[in-house]
């Protein structure tokens, strides 16, 4: 119950600011003005707050939670601290899929180009994973699946390169711009992708997290538990990934969101297993909407890309952690 | 009474076990002994469906093991690990609450309450919740790992050494609770003394083979029993009347 | 002979007028021609390999053969004998990599590096002007032997500018906004790009004129919030019709007055970096921005 | 021994090959001349055998010797599979300090530019590190190591980031392609620094390999055998930390190889944990050389940045091995 | 022969120990009783050098430990970890390896190939060779691990729990080795019939305190044991002419 308040309360708040902030400056009063005069007005200002500012919030938000509750599910699930949606391959797929068509594609598909590159090329990154994960074998470990992660990773990636090195100037900034993830192509329209993703993961989430916290107890107890755990390793990578390519091609492959903020909530507050992975989704959707507001105002008229605020802001956090000694000296 | 619960027909096992024929009698107290690289915990896993046999296969209540739903399964049987390496940051609640997962979980309704109730009260551990598994002493994690299989409220409780770590008089506790649930329990343990007191039947494994199965007495005195062990039996009387059984080995 | 020139605020002495220079780049290239200076050159580098060069382009061009589609490396600059190097920090010469004066220097090669890019490799913001270009063509000159054909042409230069200077010197400065690529957030030209000078030459303000980088990324709403009257929109070989597709179904920019009365006009890559197209370009923007003030 | 003939062998092979084949074609015959002609010869082929390829050829080799053997150290003190120098913050501190350079300073120092960029950048990252560790607490653990290299990791990559966005788009391009990773600016005043650098790591690991071995049976015991665990900690991640940023600035962050090389390694051959740290140096050496070949005949006149060679050959390597089914399925 | 070799004074720590005195003699074969969570780990982790002590002082041989290098020390003192975690990964010979760490590594010399050979008959691994830890049973793992300590050649042998897993021959076999190896051996063991076989000095820990330290009879019929663990002491006599205790639960 406090939960939902809180959550509440920090959603409205943020929520507030995202709408009055913005690199456009509108005065509070404007903004109001703007707000009450919908979306169909042809008031540039409601225009703006209408299809750019409320929708680049809910992306912002939604964006954090879906990357916050795959990297605190990934590293349930593989038992590593170091796991998360993008070692394994998922983004560099989306990337090489997104720079293919920053690249080769004419814009074919209008501003769908990019999102379906990444889409594609994640869905690519995920295939290939999932048969090098099980080929010829039936039982998967977190040792295989680290492994098949990282090689997925590294194909991807060197395509990536390629396309960068082949591609013409502008490909090199266009590409770097996209990877560092922003929330500026938000519209209305991806919303309900969003939407779909976030939504996926989090009930997905809440139906396994309790079987994800029994893969800690170890891997035979769990399964002892009723955990079908080569199910639950199928299920929990296909619908991280499938969350995390709709969310890298909506907003670029954000990595440090799901690496670092379930180490974060565990740092700061959280100590039982069983309440990370709401928390840390929580937590993820105020860390990238916080960030998104910081990332309008910090420098005047220029937006920063906000995967820079947001590492900049959770690595502070995290060391600001690590100072304060709550680190905690398990044996490891 | 006297039902089969659990029957194990013609297991193989590429390491560990060769043609294991085997049945079990609900509310039985059956210890499996046999000494190191036997095949004990690896018989143990087959009968949880941890390991799928080779060949062979494990009937529950008539019902062949691979046509049940795990889900179902799990609801009767409760399996303790051998050796296991739970994340040492584990809440001893947390980890305690994951014998409801068949269940319902996180637990809430009455029952569930009632289950962790009975297992924290029986294995002795209220005084160890809140604490993290990796600040725990051996005997303390073991009582912990043993009331996570108590929450399960099994029909069928399979314990690969339970009572490792405990001391003799926790040793004791805790079996006496074991012989007192009105469920099956298959319980690996290779203190003699202890299996004398507490399990009626006694089940001898060597070399992945059944080689004796029976009550205490004609176990313990097999030839069997004691050319694998390479002990002799004695019985001896104890001043308060009760009886003992005191094993010396050939050599020493 | 020998002649001392400044590159990068160094000294490069050239002992002898080039025989096998390289030039990197259809900007540097152009400034080249120009001079009429293909006889002297072994080689190009980086053109095909990110632009498409136009006919006029590939005629001056003639036999001159493309040594590296893009950087070249040191090895192959060595293994051509390439006596001289024109080149700019990244425009062929990384800070870090394998070719730079220095190494090149080592190999005993000679190299100059377009002035404007010595400003974005570090040092001080300097707001650009044509002088860059006039500089670095006379430079050229003295190099090549051919200081007064340099000159002339500069002073050339500077009288068309001039012209349209005299011509719009009473006039409104219209907003323009350079579009030059991105679809989430537009890349625009900033304060220090010598795009926005070439703008202000031709009648024009950048509306970004506060944006303290040479090229920088702004967003959709701040760029409808500042109304711009003309865009202009950068043109890499591949045509500008997606752009321009993108303009028209953006939900802020389709409101838009210039995208509306379609007063966009198109540029080129070298259009806007310092090149002898530069001064067509101004002509050919003021003729656009201020149709009625030209005829 | 026979592993010594091996080594001789591949390393005499390899070179040859880097000897004859770069973006200037040269023949054998011409290859053989300028090589007798040495290196003070004013002919052309022998100035650019002596002068380019032969010094490329052992930067190449050194490089994948001590990325390969740092990350295997790194693996074994931190029990963490995923772990490696690039992990812990290392490389984005050198990227920071070469981006800063190439965004700030105009070449002010020359050829050293970079290089010493990227060096103060690491020596900051790793203070940082060092510092996130160790404040007020004398007990390091694998997990708290992990902690403080993620965060100095990611704040570097925050501030490169925000450099690159600061720079222009020819920056940005310039920065790729240093992040990829190359050594075409190999040159003989660089074989030292390299040979420093791997000779250190070398020599450490041979030194201590035994000892990091130990830390695989467990923290406690390998504190019982004599080893000492925190010193070990901190002089594996000193010397990884400092050779890395010395070849780091010689060849940009090459990440591949200290990552994924012992695995490799590992599924490919060696079970023995004792073997696995000179093999996988070993390894390395040959992976880089072979790609640096490959990277110079891929596209004609054209040299293709090595980083994207090693890791596609390591990758399809991987794949290869893990399609191949000799994954080994540890209890995870 | 009866010289100190380790002494503790005064040992506390914040968990586990509250002022430890005890004097350890050459040869000694030493038992460490207590229930669980007395805290005798956490006292063969202070022994062992692994765990500092917060107030107190650890002697070896008259050497304070924390003036002592720890490559000394380590060479004098081996310890067996209660539970151990090692890479499942590792090879069986690589492992026991480990044990010459202290001296030269790898080892090659002839004074540790006759170490390795030695621990390899007497744990009886020989069998386990080229293996992989994770591929082990219980008792086999439990008797690699105990082979690293000896190949680690000490005068010290701090042994927690190391009859864990093992069946009562084995479990014979390996504390007959240990008895007469020609060293000191701290052991923390639970099981008192083989200690009553075996070791000669019995120290009692309770809640941190020593309350109890004699031979072997002293100690099994102290009222401190008794109420301790619950327990009543029998002696009986066995057929073949040995004794042996018989312990009782006051309550079962
Ligand atoms: N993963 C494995 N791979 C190969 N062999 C194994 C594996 N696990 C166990 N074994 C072997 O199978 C045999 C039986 O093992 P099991 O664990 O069932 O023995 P156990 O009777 O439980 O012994 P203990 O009393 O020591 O626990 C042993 O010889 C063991 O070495
Ligand atoms: N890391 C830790 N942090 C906090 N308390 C601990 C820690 N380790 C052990 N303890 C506590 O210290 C006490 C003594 O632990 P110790 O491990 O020494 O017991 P023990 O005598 O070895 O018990 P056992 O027979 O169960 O192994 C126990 O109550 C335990 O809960
Ligand atoms: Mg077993
Ligand atoms: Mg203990």
């Amino acid at each position: 119950m406090k939960f939902i308040i809180l959550l509440g309360m920090s959603f409205l708040l943020v929520g507030g600011a995202e709408f009055t902030i913005g690199t456009a400056h509108l005065s509070c009063q404007q903004t109001i003005h703007g707000f009450l005069a919908g979306p169909y007005s042809h008031d540039i200002i409601a225009r703006i707050i209408w299809l750019f500012r409320i929708p680049r919030f809910f992306l912002a938000f939604l964006a954090g939670v879906g990357l916050a509750a795959s990297g605190s599910l990934l590293q349930g699930v593989t038992r590593n601290s170091l796991a998360d949606p993008f070692l394994f391959g998922l983004s560099s797929g989306a990337a090489a899929g997104a720079v293919a068509m920053i690249v080769f594609a004419n814009d074919i598909l209008g501003i769908w180009t990019t999102q379906l590159g990444a889409i594609c090329g994640s869905l690519c990154s995920t295939g290939a994973f999932f048969l090098l994960a099980f080929y010829r074998r039936n039982v998967l470990s977190s040792d295989r699946i680290i492994l098949s992660g990282l090689s997925v990773s590294f194909i991807f990636s060197t395509i990536t390169n390629f396309f960068i090195f082949y591609g013409d100037r502008n490909t090199a900034q266009s590409v770097l711009f996209w990877t560092i993830g922003s929330f500026s192509s938000a519209q209305w329209s991806n919303i309900p992708i969003a939407l779909l993703a976030t939504g996926i993961i989090i009930l997905y989430g809440i139906k396994n997290n309790n079987q994800i916290v029994a893969m800690l107890a170890g891997k035979e107890t769990a399964f002892s538990l009723g955990v079908n755990v080569q199910y639950l390793y199928v299920t929990t990578l296909c619908v991280t990934s499938f969350s995390c390519a709709l969310l890298v091609s909506l907003c670029g492959p954000i990595g440090f969101v799901g690496l670092i903020v379930p180490h974060l909530v565990r740092l700061f507050y959280v100590r039982s297993f069983r309440k990370l992975f709401l928390y840390s989704s929580f937590a993820g959707g105020i860390l990238t909407t916080v960030a998104d507001i910081i990332s309008k105002i910090i420098i005047p008229s220029q937006e920063v890309p906000v995967g820079i605020i947001i590492s900049a802001i959770g690595s502070v956090f995290l060391m600001l952690m690590l100072l304060k000694g709550k680190g905690h000296n398990s044996a490891s | 009474m006297n039902k089969k619960v659990l029957q194990a027909k013609q297991l193989e096992y590429h390491y560990g076990l060769k043609g294991v024929n085997l049945t079990i009698h609900s509310h039985e107290k059956i210890a499996l002994i046999g000494i190191n690289g036997a095949g004990k915990s690896t018989l143990l896993k087959i009968l949880a469906g941890i390991l799928e046999p080779d060949r062979g296969e494990v009937y529950l209540h008539d019902t062949a093991l691979k046509k049940m739903k795990r889900r179902q399964f799990v609801k009767k049987i409760a399996w303790l690990s051998q050796m296991d390496n739970p994340s040492p940051d584990f809440l001893v609640e947390d980890y305690i609450a994951l014998g409801r997962m068949p269940f319902r979980y996180p637990p809430n309704a009455l029952q569930d309450k009632e289950a962790l109730q009975f297992a924290i009260e029986r294995c002795q551990i209220s005084g160890l919740l809140g604490r993290k598994l990796g600040e725990l002493s051996g005997g303390e994690r073991q009582r912990v790992f043993l009331a996570r299989c108590l929450v399960q409220t099994p029909d069928i409780l399979l314990l690969d050494e339970p009572t490792n770590h405990m001391d003799l008089k926790t040793k004791i506790e805790i079996v006496s609770v074991l012989k007192d649930l009105p469920i099956t329990v298959v319980c690996i343990v290779h203190d003699f003394h202890l299996i004398s007191h507490f399990f009626e039947r006694v089940i001898l494994l060597d070399k992945g083979r059944i080689i004796k199965d029976g009550i205490i007495k004609d176990v313990l005195f097999s030839n069997e029993f004691q050319n694998v062990f390479r002990l002799k039996t004695h019985i001896v009387k104890v001043d308060d009347g009760t009886e003992e059984f005191i094993f010396r080995s050939y050599v020493s | 002979y020998p002649v001392t020139v400044k590159s990068c605020g160094t000294d490069v002495k050239i002992e002898h007028q080039p025989r096998r220079a390289v030039i990197h780049d259809i900007n540097m290239a152009e400034m080249a021609f120009s001079l009429h200076l293909q006889p002297y050159i072994y080689g190009l580098t980086g053109i095909s390999g990110w632009n498409t060069p136009s006919k006029d382009f590939k005629q001056q061009q003639g036999r001159i053969p493309e040594i590296a589609t893009r950087y070249p490396t040191l090895e192959q600059l060595v293994a051509s004998q390439t006596d001289f190097f024109f080149a700019g920090w990244n425009y062929g010469m990384r800070i870090g990599g394998d070719v730079t004066p220095e190494t090149l220097a080592q190999q005993g090669i000679p190299s100059v590096v377009l002035s404007e890019s010595c400003l974005r490799a570090g040092g001080k913001l300097e707001l650009p002007t044509l002088d860059l270009l006039y500089n670095d063509e006379i430079r050229l000159g003295i190099i090549f032997n051919r200081e007064e054909l340099a000159r002339k042409l500069v002073e050339n230069w500077k009288g068309r500018v001039e012209n349209i200077r005299i011509r719009l010197r009473k006039i409104y400065n219209i907003k323009v906004f350079l579009y030059d690529s991105g679809e989430d957030q537009p890349f625009t030209a900033g304060r220090y790009a010598l795009a926005s000078e070439l703008m202000r030459l031709s009648g024009g303000v950048n509306i970004f004129d506060d944006l303290q980088t040479n090229w920088g990324v702004v967003s959709w709403e701040s760029v409808a919030m500042r109304e711009p009257d003309v865009i202009l929109m950068v043109d890499y070989g591949k045509g500008v019709e997606q752009k321009l597709e993108f303009l028209r179904h953006n939900s802020l920019m389709k409101e838009n007055a210039a995208v509306k009365n379609n007063k966009i006009y198109i540029v080129h890559y070298d259009d806007m970096t310092p090149s002898p197209q530069n001064i067509p370009a101004i002509e050919k923007m003021a003729l656009f921005f201020h149709p009625e003030m030209m005829k």
